[in-house]
């Protein structure tokens, strides 16, 4: 049996044109995170990788670590204001690199939604959770240090 | 089920011949293009060397100069209103392609950047004159890109991976649409049109040797050929002498441009003795017939004495690099050969098809000595016979040939269709299709059509090629007719519908038989020797007999009869061609 | 007289056997007319050492199985049909040659498109990401009579990006497009930068806007996969690369 | 038109065979993904601190065992290696003309990469061996 199908006339080219492209913005968003997670990336390099070795290497590793040890560090306003940038950029690093895995891996659009969001509330949590903790610190609440 | 879709215009072939009527149809009036490949895998990529016009931006040329050097490459064979047309089209044309954004090479001012190419001269021969214009050795590969970018802006409509496989014509012979196969599906389709413009490229695929890709299998003039419309020339194929040994990839005539020489075994650079005044520059018909009888008489290379070498090894390398980058990775890829260091083995190699469907130079198909119009019926490209290559294309002439006559094949096209109304096909218009694949499809047991295919290009090779007898051409026509037997049962193993791609090579098997048939007739009845086509039995041309066209038909009972028709003459009288 | 026939019927008779080396072929089938799964065939065959894997394939096509289905046509490197998954990397079937992968060479479909039959893949998301960034020249501020005019510096520039035969090897390398197909991936951003950087086109911007996008060059995770597949040796990441700094300098 | 069909299941059967290139960016990824991971799980056991040193220091007792120790380990080398290559990234980015060495400089950078890697298990080792001896 024979079906007709009509071609379709082609859109002039000027009116396509302006279709695509005009109106967005030129970088944007993508681009802004791309800038990001080089320049996050650069002062990580500093502030975790410092970090680490600081905890992990010197003699007794993580042993030294207690209640003591955090609040003796934290009297100093240089250790606070690094943890604090540490933990921000940290963060909204490993957040933006988690919504680029799902970009990659997830397709369905419901799901891609869902699961960028999911990591979206648990990096602000965490920030605000952090940012509490690191601001309202006062170790002598629990008596003096040392 | 077929599904019908009716245009304009169709265009079947996203070669360059086939985009540039699409440009200029799609313009102008609902145009379709088929193609069995994507329009980018097209064989106009693998174009190497240029596209000429007398542009005059290096040195002082003129489209005159340029129409004289193609009647004269051409053996006089060539319609010379219609090379005197091409060449003066030329300049605009390149432009033209510039504006769409053809990369070309450029001069030190920014121009278009032009170079030598073998048999282009300055004022009727004095000298060789720089016109071919170029993109690297990759233009046409830059044509065929840019003429598909300026569809996709035209948002041209393509129907990719389609095999024509049907003309169809009303009982008047107007031009009424296609039947087309679609590979995905194995669905037949009717296109109806007002116009059809063939551009399918040519057959060199015939050959055991050859430059051409594997999807050339001359399927435009064959299936019109089975329909009552004659082929001219087919005689006239041109075989290029610098084939990769065995394998027939090219190495462009840039190669001797540059610097490049031919030698035999014996280490001989034996142009010295054929061409005495330009040695290896000579055009391409009289190299190869040097290789061959360098071969016969024994001073082959290579382990069954077949082949003669290209050397480049002495020219500069920082040149090599830079002009000839392509060519000297096919050496080292396809036959581990160092074209610094050694000659590489080179061989003819079947080329170019100057012969094909008849046209006039709006690119209207034409019937018979008095040239009948077939209404909306249009050919251009290497599947078409203008005829402006005659018997021997010069190089960079094709490449023009497919942008001056398709634009000017869709000018026309588009004119037509304004003026005409849709015919309408017969009730069932697939039907002799249906049958064709049926028959194929329906039987279990029968040849081998790969079998058919190689005996028919090792035989066309050994027969009907470089050099050609009255006995060779004789035996291969026997071969031929038993070649065709043996088709009639072929039997295919592979019966579904997606992407059949054995069935479609079987069928493209029965074209390249057509394509020879007809090509051996010809050469048979033209006792002499002119340009690409040379028998060893008439080895000088006869212009008191044989300056015209051949016509083949196919009659219905499978024979041919063969027509003639005169040369359309101009102001070039025909000389004796020596370089 | 001796004939042409003659001479090259005799040579026929002396000519030597060339030695043939065997290889073993095997090649992932996918037919749904046949089965809803893929499945192996293995063919050993003899071939010429310098034999293309294109042509073992026909050989294998046209001799033991005609349902073996792939595209392929220039059978040089130049048309792009024949990207396949050889040995494990995206190469054309007619670059590679026997005696490099004897005595067993592994066939697949290039990955992250559909698998219709075979060794063949649905291109059309694949065209889809091309068509998306305007790859024609867009140039509105009028024609002149003759060419336009270029300096061969200009011209240099975005040279080796014209060279993309569509192949789509690169594409169906990299592994962000494996994971999302909505990626325009990187033979859409070569055509993209062999506009951007002609000194004759004017939409560069409109292009850039396009490739700022969620689906576009950010996407790119610079795994150099794509430039270790490109057939014509383009510099694909680098390319990339540069795409990204135009936006990034167009921005700043 | 074109039928489309589902992938068909083994599809990924096999791995591609890419070269530094793809190697690098499945080790970043993995490594950026276990150092987020771990760091969700650290700004909570850090953020006991806020409920005085009793809940804070069970929390970090945790890391009193050899096989924490080991761990520990691999997320240091984590860190190490995803700076590293970060870095790498990054000069590639931000100057093109290194992405035609990108060969060299990724030798360069995983040498660097072990360089620092052999003192940091050594150190590190120690100590969980220390640990698993008490
Ligand atoms: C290696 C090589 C180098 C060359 N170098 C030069 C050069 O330097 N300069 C020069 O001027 N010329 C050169 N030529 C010649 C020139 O390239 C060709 O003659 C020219 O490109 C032919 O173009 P076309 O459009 O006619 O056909 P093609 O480009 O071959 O295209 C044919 C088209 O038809 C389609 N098709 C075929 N059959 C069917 C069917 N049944 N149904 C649907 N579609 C079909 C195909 O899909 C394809 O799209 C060279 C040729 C070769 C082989
Ligand atoms: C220490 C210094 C660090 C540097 C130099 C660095 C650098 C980078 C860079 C440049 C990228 C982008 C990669 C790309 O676009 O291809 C990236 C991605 C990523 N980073 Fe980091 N980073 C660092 C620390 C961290 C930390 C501490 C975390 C975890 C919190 C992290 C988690 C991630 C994740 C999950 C990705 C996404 C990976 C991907 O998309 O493949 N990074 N990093
Ligand atoms: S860039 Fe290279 S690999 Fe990618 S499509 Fe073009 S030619 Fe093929
Ligand atoms: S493989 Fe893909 S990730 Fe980038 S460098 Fe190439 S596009
Ligand atoms: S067949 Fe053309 S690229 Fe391989």
């Amino acid at each position: 049996m024979a079906t007709t199908t009509s071609p379709r006339p082609a859109a002039p080219p000027d009116a396509r044109e302006a279709a695509l492209g005009r109106g967005r913005p030129i970088g944007g968003f993508e681009l802004w995170t791309w800038v990001f997670m080089r320049i996050s990336g650069l002062l990580l390099l500093v502030l975790a990788v410092g970090h680490t070795l600081i905890m992990h290497l010197p003699a007794g590793g993580v042993d030294r670590i207690n209640f003591g040890f955090v609040a003796v560090r934290w009297q100093s306003p240089f250790w606070r204001t690094w943890d604090w940038m540490l933990l921000m950029l940290a963060l909204l690093h490993g957040i933006n690199g988690l919504r680029t895995i799902t970009l990659d891996y997830v397709r369905p659009p419901g799901w891609r939604f869902a699961i960028t969001m999911a990591f979206y509330v648990i990096g602000f949590t965490l920030m605000v959770l952090g940012t509490v903790i690191v601001v309202t610190f006062d170790p002598t609440r629990w008596g003096p240090i040392g | 089920m077929t599904t019908t879709h009716t245009y304009d215009a169709l265009v079947v072939g996203g070669g360059g011949g086939g985009l540039r009527a699409a440009i200029e149809l799609s313009e102008r009036c609902r145009t379709a293009v088929l193609s069995k490949l994507y329009p980018t895998r097209s064989h106009t990529g693998a174009a190497q060397g240029g596209v000429c016009a007398a542009l005059g931006n290096v040195e002082e040329d003129s489209p005159e100069w340029h129409a004289f050097d193609t009647v004269k490459g051409g053996d006089y064979l060539v319609d010379q209103p219609a090379a005197l047309l091409m060449t003066e089209e030329a300049v605009e044309a390149i432009y033209q392609l510039e504006r769409w954004g053809l990369p070309f090479n450029r001069t030190p001012d920014g121009r278009i950047d032009q170079r030598r190419f073998g048999g282009h001269t300055r004022n009727h021969g004095e000298a060789p004159v720089k016109r071919a214009c170029y993109a690297a050795d990759r233009t046409g590969h830059m044509i065929l890109q840019t003429l598909y970018q300026q569809c996709v802006k035209r948002d041209v409509r393509f129907f990719n991976e389609f095999y024509c496989l049907d003309l169809l014509r009303d009982d008047a012979g107007v031009t009424v649409g296609i039947i087309a196969f679609e590979l995905a599906t194995g669905e037949l389709h009717v296109f109806r049109a007002k116009a059809v413009v063939f551009a399918t490229g040519g057959y060199g695929r015939m050959f055991r040797v050859t430059s051409n890709a594997h999807a050339l299998t001359g399927d435009g003039p064959a299936l019109v050929w089975r329909r009552g419309i004659p082929l001219e020339d087919m005689e006239m194929f041109q075989f290029h002498p610098t084939g990769l040994a065995r394998l027939g990839v090219l190495l462009s005539e840039a190669a001797r441009g540059e610097g490049g020489i031919v030698l035999n075994r014996e280490g001989e650079r034996f142009m010295e003795r054929y061409a005495p005044t330009i040695k290896d520059l000579a055009p391409r018909d009289m190299v190869s017939r040097a290789i061959y009888q360098e071969i016969k008489e024994g001073r082959g290379g290579g382990p069954d004495g077949d082949w003669v070498y290209l050397d480049i090894s002495h020219l500069d390398p920082t040149v090599i690099e830079e002009k000839l980058p392509d060519i000297t990775e096919f050496a080292r890829i396809y036959l581990k050969v160092e074209p610094l260091e050694e000659p590489v083995p080179i061989q003819p190699t079947a080329h170019y098809a100057m012969g094909g469907i008849p046209t006039d130079t709006d690119g209207r198909v034409v019937v018979g000595a008095d040239e009948d119009v077939v209404p909306g019926l249009y050919a251009v490209g290497e599947c078409a016979c203008v005829s402006v290559h005659g018997a021997n294309r010069l190089g960079t002439n094709s490449l023009l040939d497919l942008v001056v006559f398709g634009r000017r094949a869709g000018d026309d096209a588009a004119s037509f269709v304004h003026d005409t109304d849709l015919a309408t096909p017969s009730e069932h218009p697939e039907q002799p299709t249906l049958e064709l694949l049926d028959g194929i499809l329906g039987r279990t047991t029968g040849d081998n059509a790969g079998e058919i295919r190689e005996e028919l290009q090792d035989n066309m090779f050994d027969l009907a090629f470089v050099v050609r007898s009255d006995e060779s051409l004789a035996k291969m026509q026997q071969i031929l007719m038993s070649l065709r037997e043996r088709y009639e049962r072929v039997a295919i193993t592979d019966k579904g519908a997606r992407y059949n791609t054995d069935l479609m090579e079987t069928v493209e098997l029965g074209y390249l038989l057509d394509c020879a048939d007809a090509l051996v007739a010809g050469a048979l009845v033209r006792t002499e020797s002119r340009g690409a086509h040379f028998r060893e039995d008439h080895p000088l041309r006869d212009d008191a007999n044989w300056l015209k066209h051949t016509l083949a038909y196919r009659e219905r009972d499978g024979s041919i009869r063969i027509e003639y028709k005169p040369v359309k003459m101009g102001p070039y009288v025909p000389m004796e061609r020596k370089y | 007289m001796v004939t042409a026939a003659d001479v090259l019927d005799a040579s026929d008779q002396a000519r030597p056997t060339i030695d043939t080396i065997p290889l073993t072929v095997r090649v992932r089938r996918f037919n749904p007319e046949v089965s809803e799964d893929s499945w192996w065939d293995e063919w050993t065959v003899r071939c010429d050492p310098l034999e293309r894997l294109v042509e073992v394939l026909h050989q294998i096509k046209w001799h033991h199985d005609g349902t073996l289905s792939f595209r392929r046509s220039c059978a040089h490197g130049v048309c792009g049909s024949d990207a396949m998954l050889i040995n494990g990397r995206n190469q054309l079937a007619c670059k590679v040659l026997a005696q490099d992968v004897a005595p067993r060479v592994t066939i697949e479909p290039i990955r992250g498109l559909s698998v219709l039959k075979d060794l063949i893949v649905d291109m059309e998301p694949f065209m889809d990401g091309y068509r998306s960034i305007l790859p024609y020249l867009i140039n509105d501020s009028g024609e002149p009579e003759k060419e336009r005019r270029q300096s061969p510096e200009d011209r240099h520039r975005y040279d080796d990006t014209t060279k993309c035969i569509l192949c789509a090897a690169c594409t169906t390398s990299c592994p962000v497009f494996w994971g999302d197909e909505g990626y325009v991936g990187p033979a859409a951003i070569v055509n993209a930068h062999r506009f951007i950087f002609d000194s004759r086109d004017e939409a560069g911007r409109e292009r850039m806007k396009i490739l700022s996008e969620k689906t576009g060059v950010f996407r790119c995770r610079t795994t150099f996969n794509c430039t270790d597949a490109c057939p014509r040796g383009i510099e694909v990441t680098k390319a990339i690369q540069e795409v990204k700094r135009a936006i990034l300098f167009e921005r700043f | 038109m074109a039928i489309r069909s589902r992938k068909s299941k083994s599809d990924y059967g096999s791995i591609y065979r890419g070269h530094e290139g793809q190697w690098s960016w499945i080790l970043h990824r993995i490594t950026g993904v276990a150092v987020i991971l771990f760091l969700f799980a650290h700004v909570v056991d850090t953020a006991a601190v806020g409920w005085g040193p009793e809940a804070y220091d069970r929390i970090t007792a945790a890391y009193d065992n050899p096989i924490v120790r080991l761990l520990e380990l691999g997320l240091v080398v984590a860190v190490l290696y995803h700076a590293l290559n970060g870095l790498k990234i990054t000069l590639i980015d931000f100057f093109p003309r290194l992405v035609s060495r990108i060969r060299p400089i990724s030798i360069a950078f995983t040498a660097v990469f072990i360089l620092t890697l052999i003192p940091t298990a050594w150190i590190m080792l120690g100590q969980a061996w220390d640990l698993a001896r008490r």
